[in-house]
This record gives C-alpha cells, structure tokens and sequence, in this order.
C-alpha cells in the first residue's frame, strides 16, 4: 500500500526501553504512555492515522459513510482480517468490542468517550447489555447511529478503545485478557515477564502487506531513563522510550555525533496553570489576565533546555483549529500589576499553587512562583504526587492554581475538541472531575456542541473556526494561563531507519512500531 | 616433694603504676621475687595490694590502657619477658606460664564450647592433630575430676556450676604442662566443699608434673594448707617472706602479726565472743520468714506453658530477732542467694516474710521504700552489683539521697567516716568501681549497706573476698553496729570459721530446704545431719603443721533443684533434738 | 523450638493484622478517590458510582476491610485499580528479584561493615581507623541514586565488567547488591566497631590471651561471637531499611523487584498494591526479626529461645 | 574493740580532684574539638547566612544559567556554582543548614529520645506494659514509614515541622529495638538488684545508672541518624510532605540535582559535603563522649 516506506527492510530486532510498569494491553483500558502505542501495534480499530502524522485514514473499516445529518455513521469491513489466534474479524466483533467497553463491569476509562452512541446511557447504566445504536448489517458492515452529530466520531472510531477484541479469547482470560491480548495488528505478544521485559513478534498474517518491517521487539521496562540513554550510547538499546532525560539534554546536543540521532517533533500537548475561578481572587477575571501576563515563558523554556515554545492558547499549534492569528497576552509585568490593583489586589495576596513532583514540574513552579511574586502574588508551591494533585483539582475547594505539567493533556486524539470538554466544559468541573479551573460557561458549551455536529468532512475548516472562536473566548475568560508546548525530544540507534516524523509520531508515542525498521538485515 | 633448688622465674625491682585521670601512681613498689621449679609460692596480703596486678604484669596481660610496668625485670628462666614482643610473648603464654584468673564467672568465654577453649590452646602451642589435641582436652577434664569428661566439651560455660568452671578454667592451665602457674584467688568463688577439691587437685597436678605455682589467697586456711613459701604483699610492697612453718611461727613483721591474729580459726576461742542465748521469746523479731517458696518457672510449649520448676527455696521458716546473727550455710546452688533476695523482695515468693512487723507482701510504695529502709543486702560479687559506671563515692551516698536524709556536706561527711569505718580511704571516693581491687569493692558494697543504719543486713557471701584482716575489720564492724544499734544480720557464708565467729544462730541449707539450725554451739559443737558434719570438715585449717591428708570430697554431683511440674520435692520434717536444735530427718 | 516458632508465628499474625489494619485504614482516609482515576477523565458521575459499587467502595469501612481479609486468608490481594491485574501474581512475579537483591545486598554489607567495624576496633584510635569511620560516614550519607549512578558509569559504561542494569545472571546483581550494601556496611561498621570494643575489654579476652593464642584466633574465634551478637539483632530493622532503600536502586539497574511497583503504586495511590506490597514488606520485617531471634542462641548459647 | 589495722592509705595518693567537667575534658581533645568548630560553624552559617552571603536563596537570576539553560560552576561570582533555576548554590547551602539543622538534629533527636524511652521503658518494665510497648514497636517497624508520610501529607498543611515529626515518629523505632535488647540484658545485671535494695525508684534506676551503658548505643544511632534523617527529609518533602520549593535544604538540594550528578557535578558533591561534615563532626564529638563518659577508658588520650 501507499504508506509503505520504499527503503524498509524487512526483519531484524530492537529493543526499546521504559521506566514505568506496562499495566494492561487490553484496549478498553490501557490508558499509558507506555501502552497506548504497544496496543496500537497489538490492535487495530475501525480509523487510523497516516503514520507520522495526524490524518485519519480507514484501517479495518474498508470505506465508511456518513449520513447528511452526521448521525448515522456505516463502515464496510477489511475482508480476510484475521486475529492472531487464526480466526477472521467481522462486524460481530466490532459491535462486541464496543459494548464490552462501554460496559461499566469493563471499568473502562474511556467509556465516555462513546457517549454520543444511541443507547449508551442505558449501557452505561447497566440496563442494557449492547449498545442500541450498534448494529450488525452483515458480516462485513457495521453502522453506528448517534444521538447527535459528533464531527469527532471518526477520530473516537480510531482510539485505543475502540480496537476490535474477539470475543472468545476475552471471556476465555477474563479481568487477565490485558495480559493476553489477542488482536488483529501488526505484531502479537510472545512474551511477558511482569516487571522485566515485553516481546512482541511480527505478526505474519498481518493484513496490510508488507508490514511490519521488524521481527521482533523488545520491551525492557523499569529502567531509570539516565541508564537507559547509557545503553543507548553503548549501543545496547534502540530507543529511549521515555525520550532524553534533561540531566542528559546539553551532553548529548553537545555532541554531533548524537545530536544527529536526536529527533524533535510537535506534540499535542499543552502545559499550563489553571485558576480555580470559584475561589477569590482567581473568581476575579482580571486577575487571571494578570497572572497570564506575569509569566515569563521564555525563562520557563530555558529552564527547560528549550525543549518547548510558548503557548498563548489551550491548543497545541499542531491541532487543527489551533488560531495562529491569536497573540494571546502578553508578557508584561506593568500591565499585570495595574490589572491586579484594579481588581482589588494592589499589593497583591497569597496562594498555593500545585505541581506533581517529578522533575522538571517543581522547577517550573518555582519559575512560577517567582513570576507572581513580581506582580505581589506569594504562591506557596505544594509538590505532590500525581494522585494527589488530581485529587485537590477536583476538589472544588482544593487547588486556587495548578501546574499542569506531568498531568497535563496530551490528547487522546487529534481533535480541537478534545482539549475542551473533560478540562474546560461545565461536564468537568464536577467533585473528582478534570476541569480542574471549575470553568463552566454555558455558553460556550452550547457552541462546542453545535461545533461538533459539524460532521461533513467538506465543511472541516468552518469546524475549525469554530473551535478556535471557542478557544479565543476560553483565553478572553482566561480560566489557564497556558506556558507552553512542549517538543519531543527523543533518541535512536544509529541502525533504526524510517522517516524522522515516526519517531515523534503525534499519535504513536514515542514511535509508530509498525513503520520504523532497522538499516543492518542484508 | 622435690626440691630442686634450679630458680624459673625471677622479679627484679618490679614497679606497675596506673595512670589515673590526674596523673599516675604506684600500685606495685619495687617487688622481688624468685620461684623455685616445683615450688608452690603464696602470695597473700591485704586487699588491693597489687597481688593480681603483679600476676597480671608477669603474663604481660596488664589492664590497658590504666596500667603499664614503670621499672623492673621478669625473667622466665633466662628470658627478659618485659622486652619480649606481643608475638613472642604469645609463645610464653599458655605453654610456659598459665593464668588462673579471680573471676571464673567472666574469665571463659560464653559462646565457645568448653572443648573448643581447651583444645584452641592446646593446638596453638602444640603441634597435635584436632584428634589428639581432643584427647589431650579429655585427659585434662578427667586430671581436673570433671565427670563425663567427653559429654562436658560439647558444653558451654554458663551449663556448668562455678566450682565446674574454675576446675575447667584449671584444666586449661594444666593442658599444657607449663612450668609456672599463676592462680590468682582461684577459690575464693566457690563453696568449702568444692575449695577442697580445687586445692587438692593443685597439689596433685604440681606433685605430677612439677610446675611451680604461683598462689595468690588472702585465706591463711589455704596458705597454710598449700605453700610452700609465703610473701606478705602490702601497699604494693614486699613486707614479709618466707617459709611456711617460719611465717606462721614466727612472723617477722608486724602485719604480718596482725595478719595472722586476725584469722579465724575454727573453734578455737580467737575473736569467738560467748554465744548468746536465742532469745526465742522475744515478741518483736526483726524478720520472721514462714514457709517461703521461690520457684523459678521454665516455660516452653507453643503457648509458654510452664513446663517445668526451680525449686530453689522449698519451705523454708526462721526468724531473726534484734541484735541476733543468723548465718545460712550450703552448698553452691541449695538456694542460700535466693532466700536471700527473697527477703530483700527482689524475687517472687510464696510464703510469709514479716519484716518490722509488716508482711512483704500487699505494700504500698512508700511503705515499701521504708521497708527496704530497713533491711539492706550486700550482694556475693561485689564488682557486679555495683554500677560501673558511678563513683563509689556517689553509689554510697545515693542510698542517703533516695531516702532524703541529710545535706549535700552532711553526705559526703557521712560517706567520709563510711568509707573510714571500713578500712578505705576518703580520696577513694572519687574513684570508680573497676579501679579497685576485689576486696576494694567489697568494702565499698559493705558501706553502702551501712549507710542507712538498716534494722537487717543481709550479707551474701560478703566478707569471703576480703583478705583476713579486713575481714576481722568488718566482721568487727558488724558486731560494733550490732551493739550500737541493735542490728540484725543474716550472714550467708562458705566460710565455717567465720560463720563460727560471728553468728549467733546456724542454718544449714540443702536443696532448698534447711536440714539443720540451732544456736552456733549446738550446730558446731554437736552437728547432727551428715551434711552439716561435711562441711565442717572441709574447712581449711590455717595451721601448716596441721595439714590434713586429703579433702573430704564430695563425690557425687548435686542434685538438681529442677523439677518438672506436679513433682513437688519431698518435704523434710524438722525434729528438735533439745533446745531449740531442729534437724531433719536423713533421707 | 518447634513450640517457640509456633507461638512467634501467632504472635507475628497479629502483628500483620495490626499492620493491615492500620494502611486499610490510613488508605481508606486518603483523600484521592481510586474510582475516578478507574473511570477515566471523561466518566459520568453515573458510571463513577458504578464503578464504585463494583468495587465495593461504596461500603462502611469495616465491611470494606472484613472483605479484605476473608480474600487475603485465600492468598487474595484484590486487583490492582490501574494495572488491573491479580496483585498477588504482581507480587510473585517480582518478590523473587528483591529477595535476590537483598540477600546480595545484606551479604555485601555485612561482609564489608563487619570486616570495616572490625578492624577499626581492633585498630582504635589509630589513622586507619580514622579512616574507615570516614568511609563509613560516607558511605551512609551519600544519595544512593547517586552511588548506584556511579557504581554503574565506572564499572558497566567504562569498564564494561558488569551488565548496564537489568537482571539474570550473578553479574547483573554486583552493583545493586554494592550499591545497596554501601549504606547499611556504613551502619554495620559503626555498630561493629562499637559492640566489638566493648568486647576485646571483657575478661575472657584477657583468658584468651593468656592462653597464648594468636591475634587472629582471639579476634575471629572470641571476641567477633560475642560481638557479633548486636548486629544480629540488627537483621529485622536492616530490612526495613532496606526496603526504603530499594526503589531507587531498583530503578536506577533496572532490577524488577517490588520495589518499583510500590513506587509506581504510590505515585497514582494504587490502594490493592499498596496494601499488598505493606503486607509483603511487613511479613519480610517480621521474619527477620524472627529470623534474628533464632540465630541468636546459634551464637550465644545462653540466650533461649523462650 | 578497735580495729587493729589503719586504714590502708594508698602509695602515692591521689589527689583529691575536682571533677573535671565534661566539656573541659571534651574541648581537650583535638578530635572532637575539630567536631565542636565544624558544628559551630554549621550552626553560625545558618544563623548568620543572610549576613554571609548578597545573594537571595530562591532568586532565580538572569545571569545564573547559561543561555541553553544549564547551571554554572563554580566561580568567582558563584563560589559553589548555580542550581538548576541559576540561584547561587553557596546561599542555598547556607539557608539549607536552617532546615537540614533542625531534621538531623531535632527531629533526629526527638526520634532518639522517643526510641530511647520506649526501648529502655519495655525493657525494665517486663509484664503488659514491656510486652505492649514492644509489640507495638514491633508493629511500627513492620509498618512502611512512607505510607504513614503520605497520609500525613493528605492530613495536615505540609511544613518543616511536620516532617521533623514524621521522621521521629517513624525513626524511633529502631532505636527503640536496639535499646530494648540492651535494657533487657543490664536489667538482669546485679547492680539494678542492688540499686532496688536501697529503695530506689524506676526513674532513678533507669535514668542514672541504666541510660549512661546504653550512651555508646545511642550514641552510634544518632550520629548515623542524622545523615538518613536529613536525606529522609528530602524524600518526604518529594511527596508532598515537608518543606516544599523552593524553601532549601541539604538533602532537597541533592534530591532535585541527583540526576544532574555528571552534568553539574557540584550539585550533588556541595550538599553532600555538608551532610557528611555534619554527621562526621557529631560522630566526633559522641565517640570522645563516649570515652570521656565511660570511666574504663579513662587513661586513654
Ligand atoms: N584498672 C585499674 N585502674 C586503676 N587502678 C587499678 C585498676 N585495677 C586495679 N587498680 C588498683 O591497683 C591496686 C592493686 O590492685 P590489685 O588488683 O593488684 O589488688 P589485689 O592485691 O589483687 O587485691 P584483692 O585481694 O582485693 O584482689 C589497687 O589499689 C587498685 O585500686
Ligand atoms: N533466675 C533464675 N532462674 C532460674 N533458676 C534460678 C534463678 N536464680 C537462681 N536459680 C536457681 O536456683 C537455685 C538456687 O540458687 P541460689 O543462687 O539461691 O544458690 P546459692 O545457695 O546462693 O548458691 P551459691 O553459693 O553458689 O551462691 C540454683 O539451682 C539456681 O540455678
Ligand atoms: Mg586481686
Ligand atoms: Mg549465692
């Protein structure tokens, strides 16, 4: 097919290192950086994307059809897709892995994502089994009706929970079928000894000839991301899965050599501070706008190696509907005093701000903190771990302001909208909820939603716009202070071949396993 | 007894001093000495005259850092052994010259079996196989009249009595055959019975190999009994030498004069005051112990269920009235110690003991501080029941601050003439316990139970370590306090002649259980149980003239107190044989 | 023997119960709520109470932790909220690495602490001394990420002697097991040299050297026995310590012990991981203290096991 | 009667001496002497450190990093360098003493004090109180000390002395084993009997004749404690519970940089330099204690 680089060669192993434990490779939980991209190369849903990039392209689903009011969405079938355990995937198992993930006894986590399929309230409610708007036409077509038109359907048919299960491994291992997974992707599972090392196999009766390149691949997990870029350098290891560590950041661009192996790409991702707008001072809008104009996002990108640029808005520049025309506020100390004194606070007052405690984030907030403090805010920093932060942000009284970073939004697909609900809408700003700024704006809720029955792939850049008009009131309201993009820095062996954009694949992070091949087989 | 007059060890001019925190002074002064080989030298003499620390600087084993050799040779045959190096002086130790030290409670080590520490020393000096070094150990245990000699190498010390210890602490001495052997007060721990065998066994072992002994007691018994030549030590000199039968003839020098009239003797009249009449009648006895029982429970099984029994103390009732001496006797191990802290309410028990009128048991606190006013305990080792770590100085007066009597300057005054009453010295005061020699420290328990005019002292074993003349001190002490003040003593005692001396009444233990007492006369003069009469005959005469032939010895091993539950220990009726003399029944 | 175990065992059960007992509910109070993170960013609050009544969260506690422990007695830790997984397999899968680690790691330092301690004390007051409590010092005050960093640049980087982390052979264990064992040789040294000079003043060095034994036989054969005793006594809380010490070397050789998973567990307040890991760690404590307990008649013969 | 013999005066008297004061005998001794100044100098640098120093500890300066992000080394305007945020390293050190002082040395105390009472307490007293308080250190020891941290971070506002807290509350309890088995063993020694015998209370018998055998104990276990306390506190502050950035301490600064060790060596070596000045400089001091305390060893220079 088209996406198959000319230059792969075909076989070879690589080995790919991780800090943290790979919980489950079952699809309707997995929710890791880690896994998220294993499941990907064990699974296959109905969309994916054009590898390195965000485009969405069919990937089981032959060819799929929308109907004129967005609300019925009908997908042919890939025919002769087979599971690894032999058996052919048809829409039977496509309608099964739906209802299995919408099933509150799944306990998946990306169950809401699938709200807009009819009869998911009654699922997800536990009063009926399959979802009502999933149906099997014939073995080969499956159509979804949707309560309202949802423009980001097709990117939700295209993530991890969406990944098509057969149905008899899955009662066959039951809560263990994430130790077992059993797919159609590119690779299987051949080994997993917990805690040490994950080996995936090439998957031969892959359906996309000529994929994948690679034999095999081997996860080692638990490594200290300093010792794995020592391996790397001795050429033990193929990829830093947890990217280059900043103590090791100015040493490896330092040399050339390296440096030429390092790949630097865009990430959805966005770091910033929210501001609890129902707690005073930060109900105060203008005081928000202050804080927004008291940072120094250039300092905090130093701090940081300059592995980012600054940000000026929630979207990432490389989401669509991301608004290049938007200055957003500007670094300016004066401005942000005169604003603070307007509101009420000449001299300024004191505040917590929250952070996770893994490093670089408490050397943000420090920066931070030291910024506010040049307009008269006194931040104490509370540096917690994760769990605890998310707990005080979804704590109506817990968190006046948050550093994102650690926690922050790397989205689950590329979509304009998916940086608004859960952390900016009025459905997020609810006790154990994400919108960790309580911002809710009816308004602007009424307007997402119109946003998203735009479902005609023609009328995608008035969708867009939309968004960005969303995203402009959102920084009018300024319930963030966003600080920056972050890039992905990462690192590969001199014998990993494939195009740079693989290995800072938007979607597969760190790298896109079924595309990147290995230069020394003969 | 051979007599060759060929000299092994020679002492020229030997000084030790110790180094104080301010500054050094002499314990030894310039001591000179010759032994003869198969001669046995006594070394006696007053306590802290620096007898074990002339032992200690022949074998070069001086306390360190305190204590150094400041001038003077020691010749081992030809060898200087004061210029010998560690290394070299380790071949001297154990082969030619071998210790027996004061305390054969501390001196084995806990952890290593009986046989590993007779065998190590054997093979360090020897060139035998594990096997034959074994074998040689055997032999020792077997020369010592250790029973199961082969079983006792897979013991460990703590399994063994302290008289068992010293002859295993013997034994080691004698693997080797060296031609000198020190034993510095090698009997003082242990009762007459097994002090017998001990001594007998030296003199056995130095007739068989002909090993020069070099013997430190402040007992005249023993000297009498053992040596062949005597020195006098006192202040860290040389006051007196010669032979036996001349020393205990005619003493030259006044100490020893003094020495020598201060030894008790058994029943003779020496220092022997007229025996009272028990003064049974009088209501108000001091103490009055009835029926006392102390178990000690051994616990084992899944859940600690009491498996097994200690009866150390098996019913056992006396009373002591004001003014009245009682002294308990016995074997090592028949519960004397244990009757003992009974009284002092340091055990549990079962039974009555009515001190001042007041039961023991169901006290309040200040009730009890005020009983323990009045009865004091001076406890058998006088280095462990002091707290190390404390100038006696303070561990005397501390008695007197717990119990708020007096000033800070009225204490030390009081502590002062304390320390002047039992034969120590004020600027002693400031000293700490290790500093002193094993009588030293006696002296400084005996004060300590002084110090608040008890109406009871309990006195364990506590005028068995100080040499005879400051034990005709103290026991001289203890009568004048007896009639100052009207106190009462339990006196627990090896010591026959002693307990001859200064008790009124006698009762002897076995097994826990008295067998005989009676007024002194009636149990010396007439002593009507077998054990009683044994023990009697054990004691040593000091009268060189007078050697006896052999030790009356106690063959068979002492039965055990130990009990397994429900076996209680038969009981033995006491009879009167006439006024007052209660004996039980042999069986 | 038989007996006393027995009855330490039931003793140690109660302990363990204790120990459950009081994370259950120090766990319970935490205000982080397992069921959101279960149900994800975009979970209606419908699904959440789901969620939690599956788990049984939505009980009294006392119901919650009586639950707990009828599934414990059959060898049941629960599952893990985030991986999802039978948290006994986690544990199983992993114990065997850390039990490897800490064996390495008590060897090294017992093997470098008692020999440092020892010759100090034998050496006291000289500059050998001097220098090995320095040592000592630096051994217990320097970050252990730091030393294991190092451990591995010098003689897995440079000097390619040993594996870059990871686990298998006797070679991948060395640095862990140094790394690990230079903290606790720093205390052991220290506490040896302590115990072991108030040894060599007891009486019965001075019957040994009056025996004419060699240096050598009077140091091994009678004062380290007797010395040893006190850090014997130290085997109980060294596990402790240890397990305070085994994330980070864990994490920095790549060694798949419990370690990182109760680090990770932590981190995201992985309750069923939590409460297994405390258990596992708790019961390793306890028989530790156990074990020490045992040994210690082996060496003193007159203490008894009672 | 009177006594035949006078008492035995000693050859060579000694002089009645006044009892030499500990410090006087302490401040004799090159060693701890060196001990005493570098404590004093700890001490001094953290009381005197806005004196000391120009610069602000949290100030992030302009000029203290490069321009790729990276700290400085040491130089003449940075003596020991700048963190990763370009403050001075020197002024971070010297205001980290205030917090690393109190960690190593209260709350290491508090936990020695607390350990110490409970091990000497359980080990005089047998019956339920000995057999309680053991069982309940037994339990503490089994219990991880990190889980009680955290749930005391979710419980109170994190603070400097909320995590001195913790430490004690979760170092006591080896201490506490350790004394417990030397307590139990001096308590069978004779001289308690005989302390008993005289009348004197628990107090006395614990406090002046049982505590001073146990001070080399002690003395080891606090010394060492201070380096694990003052590195303990850098954990504890990493969850969320103690003095939080960008307040400095010794153990944080080492905690924050460790990964940096090759990239910014200074980092991880000043810190480090300071614990172990301190902990050695205490060791010092407590093992010329030890000596001077312990009358068998007097004689030893
Ligand atoms: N470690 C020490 N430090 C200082 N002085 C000591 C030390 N050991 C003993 N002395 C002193 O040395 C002197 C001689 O003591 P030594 O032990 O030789 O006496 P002794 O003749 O054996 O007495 P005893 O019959 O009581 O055992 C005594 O005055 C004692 O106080
Ligand atoms: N704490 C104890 N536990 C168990 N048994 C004990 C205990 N104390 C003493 N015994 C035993 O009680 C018995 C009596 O001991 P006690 O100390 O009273 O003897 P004694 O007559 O004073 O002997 P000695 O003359 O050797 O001092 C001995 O068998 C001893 O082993
Ligand atoms: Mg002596
Ligand atoms: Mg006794």
């Amino acid at each position: 097919e088209d996406t198959v680089d000319p230059n792969a060669k075909q076989g070879g192993a690589i080995t790919i290192t991780y800090k943290d434990d790979v919980a489950t490779l079952d699809p309707a939980i997995g929710y890791d950086w880690q896994n998220w991209s294993m499941i990907k190369s064990l699974f296959d849903g109905l969309m994916d994307y054009e590898p390195g990039t965000t485009n969405l392209k069919p990937d089981l689903a032959e060819s799929y059809e929308i109907s004129p009011d967005g609300k019925t969405f009908t997908f042919k079938l890939r025919h002769g897709v087979k599971f690894h355990n032999g058996r052919e995937m048809t829409a039977e198992d496509v309608k099964y892995s739906l209802d299995r993930v919408t099933n509150p006894k799944t306990q998946s986590p990306g169950a809401g994502f699938f709200g807009s399929i009819k009869g998911y309230d009654d699922v997800a409610a536990g009063k009926a089994e399959t979802l009502s708007g999933v149906t099997v036409v014939d073995p080969y077509t499956v159509k979804f009706e949707l309560t309202r038109p949802d423009a980001t359907f097709l990117h939700v048919m295209a993530i991890n929970f969406s990944h098509v299960v057969p149905k008899e491994e899955v009662e066959k291992y039951g809560a263990d079928f994430g130790k077992h997974p059993v797919g159609t992707g590119a690779f299987k599972l051949a080994e997993w000894t917990l805690g040490q090392r994950i080996v995936f196999e090439r998957n031969a009766d892959y359906w996309h000839k000529g994929l994948p390149h690679l034999d095999k691949i081997t996860f080692e997990i638990g490594q200290e991301p300093i010792v794995a870029l020592l391996r790397l350098q001795k050429g033990e290891i193929d990829v830093p899965g947890d990217g280059i560590p900043p103590a090791k950041f100015q040493e490896v661009m330092a040399d050339p050599e390296q440096k030429a192996r390092v790949v630097e790409g865009g990430q959805l991702h966005t770091g910033y501070v929210t501001m609890n707008t129902t707690m005073a001072p930060f109900d105060n809008v203008k005081v928000r706008q202050a804080v927004n104009m008291a940072l120094n996002k250039a300092r905090i990108i130093q701090i940081i190696n300059g592995r980012a640029v600054p940000a000026n808005q929630p979207l990432p520049p490389s989401m669509p509907g991301y608004d290049k025309a938007y200055k957003g506020y500007p670094y300016d100390v004066a401005k942000a005093k005169a604003l603070l004194a307007e509101a009420g606070h000449p001299d300024g007052f004191d505040t917590q701000l929250f952070a996770m405690n893994t490093d670089p984030n408490p050397r943000i907030a420090q920066a931070i903190q030291q910024d506010l403090a040049a307009i008269g805010i006194k931040a104490s920093i509370q540096s917690l771990a994760q769990a605890n932060v998310i707990a005080a942000g979804g704590d109506k009284a817990g968190a006046p302001m948050i550093w994102s970073g650690g926690m922050a939004w790397i989205a689950d697909f590329p979509d304009p909208s998916n940086f608004y609900g859960p952390i900016l809408g009025c459905a997020g700003a609810v006790p154990g909820g994400w919108n960790w700024s309580w911002y809710c704006n009816k308004d602007l809720d009424a307007k997402a939603a119109e946003a998203d029955s735009v479902v005609d792939p023609a009328k995608a850049a008035e969708r867009d716009k939309m968004w960005s008009a969303i995203y402009d009131k959102v920084m009018e309201d300024a319930p963030w202070a966003p600080v920056f993009n972050e890039q992905r820095f990462t690192m590969k062996s001199a014998r990993m071949g494939g195009a740079d954009n693989l290995y800072v694949d938007p979607v597969h992070i760190p790298i896109n396993y079924d595309n990147v091949y290995v230069k020394d087989v003969q | 007894m051979t007599s060759t007059p060929e000299t092994i060890l020679t002492i020229a001019n030997l000084c030790v001093s110790v180094r104080g925190e301010e500054g050094s002074r002499e314990v030894v002064s310039n001591l000179s000495l010759t032994l003869k080989r198969g001669e046995t030298l006594c070394i006696a003499g007053e306590s802290g005259s620096g007898k074990s620390m002339t032992a200690l600087a022949i074998m070069q084993l001086l306390p360190q850092p305190a204590a150094r050799i400041s001038a003077g040779t020691i010749h081992l045959g030809a060898t200087e052994l004061t210029a010998l190096d560690e290394r070299r002086m380790r071949h001297i130790r154990g082969d030619r010259i071998a210790m027996i030290f004061q305390e054969p409670m501390t001196s084995l080590n806990p952890v290593l079996s009986i046989g590993r520490q007779l065998t190590e020393s054997i093979e360090a000096h020897t060139s035998l196989s594990p096997a034959e070094a074994r074998q040689r150990a055997i032999e020792a245990l077997k020369a010592v009249r250790i029973s199961e000699a082969e079983s006792r190498l897979r013991q460990f010390p703590h399994e063994l009595s302290g008289g068992m210890r010293q002859r295993v602490m013997i034994a080691m001495a004698l693997a080797l055959e060296p031609d000198v052997l020190i034993a510095d007060e090698p009997t003082t721990a242990l009762d007459v019975t097994v002090q017998g065998e001990v001594l007998e066994l030296l003199r056995d072992l130095q007739q068989k190999h002909g090993t020069s002994v070099i013997l430190i007691t402040h007992d005249m018994g023993v000297v009498a009994e053992m040596a062949d030549r005597v020195i006098i030590m006192r202040h860290g000199r040389m006051v007196e030498e010669g032979k036996t039968s001349d020393i205990f003839a005619r003493p030259q020098a006044e100490y020893t004069r003094e020495l020598l009239a201060a030894v008790p003797r058994i029943g003779s009249g020496a220092g022997r005051q007229k025996s009272r009449e028990a003064e049974a009648a009088t209501p108000a006895k001091v103490a009055e112990v009835t029926d006392l029982h102390v178990r000690f429970d051994l616990r084992g099984g899944v859940f600690g269920r009491v498996t097994r029994r200690v009866h150390a103390v098996e019913g056992v009732s006396f009373s002591i009235a004001p003014n009245e001496t009682l002294a308990l006797v016995g074997e090592s191990g028949c519960g004397k110690s244990t009757t003992a802290k009974a009284l002092a309410g340091l055990v549990p028990y079962s039974g009555d003991i009515v001190v001042g009128g007041r039961n023991l048991s169901g006290l309040g606190r200040d009730e009890r501080k005020a009983v323990r006013r009045d009865v004091q305990m001076i406890f058998q080792d006088p280095y462990a029941s002091l707290d190390p770590r404390m100038r006696v100085g303070d561990l005397v007066a501390e008695p007197l601050l717990i119990h708020g009597i007096a000033s800070k300057e009225e204490r030390r005054e009081r502590v002062a003439a304390l320390f002047d009453r039992v034969g120590l010295s004020s600027d002693q005061m400031e000293l700490y316990p290790h500093e002193f020699s094993g009588g030293q420290r006696q002296r400084v328990c005996i004060a300590r139970a002084l110090a608040l005019r008890p109406k009871l002292i309990i006195a364990d074993e506590s005028v068995s370590a100080l040499d005879v003349s400051v034990q005709a001190r103290v026991l001289d002490l203890l009568k004048e306090l007896q009639r100052e003040f009207g106190v009462a003593y339990l006196f627990i005692s090896h010591d026959m002649a002693v307990v001859e001396n200064i008790s009124d009444r006698v009762a002897v233990m076995y097994l826990g259980q008295i067998v005989e007492m009676g007024t002194r006369d009636q149990v010396f003069s007439n002593p009507r149980h077998p054990y009683t009469r044994r023990l009697i005959e054990a004691v040593p005469v000091p009268d060189p003239a007078r050697r006896p032939s052999r030790f009356a010895r106690l063959d068979q091993e002492i039965p055990s107190a130990t009990r397994r539950i429900g076996e209680a220990p038969l009981k033995l009726a006491l009879s009167d044989v006439g006024n007052g003399h209660l004996v039980a029944a042999e069986g | 023997m038989i007996a006393y175990l027995g009855r330490r065992l039931i003793q140690s059960l109660l302990i363990l119960l204790g120990v459950s007992l009081i994370t259950f509910a120090l766990l319970y109070l935490l205000p982080a709520d397992p069921v959101r993170q279960i149900a994800g960013r975009s979970a209606t609050p419908q699904t959440v109470e789901n969620i939690r009544q599956q788990l049984g969260l939505d009980q009294p506690f006392v119901v919650q932790y009586w639950h707990y422990l009828t599934k414990l007695v059959s060898g049941d830790l629960g599952r893990s909220y985030i991986q999802r997984s039978e948290v006994t397999e986690l544990i199983v899968s992993r114990l065997p690495a850390s039990l490897l680690l800490m064996v390495g790691a008590i060897l090294c330092e017992l093997l470098i602490g008692l020999s440092m301690g020892l010759i100090a004390a034998v050496k006291r007051g000289t500059a050998t001394d001097q220098t090995l409590m320095v040592a000592s010092f630096i051994g217990v005050s320097a970050p252990q990420f730091v030393v294991g960093l190092l451990l591995l640049y010098v003689f897995a980087v440079r000097l390619s002697w040993f594996p870059i982390g990871g686990y298998g052979t006797w070679r991948h264990l060395v640095l862990p097991s140094l790394t690990m064992g230079i903290l606790g040789a720093g205390w052991y040294a220290r506490m040896m040299r302590s115990s072991m000079i108030d040894v060599l003043r007891q009486d019965y060095v001075r019957t040994a050297r009056a025996k004419g034994l060699a240096r050598g036989a009077i140091i091994f054969r009678h004062a380290l026995p007797n010395a040893i005793l006190p850090v014997v006594a130290m085997i109980g809380i060294d596990i402790g310590i240890f397990m305070g010490g085994i994330v980070v070397v864990e994490s920095v050789f790549g060694w798949p012990g419990i370690g990182q998973l109760a680090w990770q567990a932590i981190q995201r307040v992985d309750i069923p991981i939590i409460m297994g890991v405390t258990l596992v760690s708790a019961f390793a404590i306890v028989l530790g203290n156990l074990l020490a307990d045992i040994i210690a008649p082996f060496i003193d013969p007159r203490i008894k096991l009672r | 009667m009177t006594s035949p013999i006078a008492p035995d005066l000693m050859a060579g008297r000694m002089p009645a001496k006044p009892r030499a004061g500990v410090w006087r005998r302490l401040v004799k001794r090159r060693l701890a002497l060196l001990g005493l100044v570098t404590v004093a100098i700890v001490v001094a640098g953290a009381i005197l450190a806005p004196w000391l120093t120009g610069y602000d500890p949290n100030e992030q300066m302009f000029d203290g990093l490069t321009i790729e992000g990276s700290p400085l080394p040491p130089s003449a305007k940075f003596w020991l360098g700048t963190d990763l945020l370009g403050r001075d390293l020197l002024t971070r050190i010297l205001y980290g003493a205030r917090t690393s002082l109190i960690i190593g040395i209260v709350a290491n105390g508090v936990a020695l004090l607390i350990g110490t009472l409970v091990g000497v307490t359980a080990g005089y007293f047998r019956g339920w109180i000995g057999g309680a308080l053991m069982r309940f250190t037994d339990l503490m020891m089994a219990f991880p000390a990190l889980l009680l941290a955290i749930c005391l971070a979710a419980v109170f506002q994190p603070s400097l002395w909320i995590v001195a807290m913790v430490i004690a509350l979760v170092n006591w309890v080896q201490t506490a084993r350790v004394v417990y088995t030397e307590t139990s063993s001096l308590a069978e020694r004779e001289f308690i009997d005989a302390e008993r015998t005289i009348g004197a209370g628990a107090p006395r018998i614990l406090f002046r004749h049982i505590l001073p055998h146990l001070l080399p104990t002690i003395i080891v276990w606090g010394t060492l404690g201070i380096s694990t306390t003052v590195l303990l506190e850098a954990t504890l502050s990493f969850l969320g519970i103690g003095v939080q950035p960008p307040t400095a301490s010794w153990g944080n600064i080492i905690f924050e940089n460790q990964t940096y060790f090759q990239a910014a060596p200074w980092l991880v070596f000043f810190p480090g330099a300071a614990i172990l000045a301190l902990a050695l400089a205490f060791n010092l001091i407590g093992d010329a204690l030890r000596d001077i305390l312990d009358p068998t060893q007097r004689g030893r220079a």
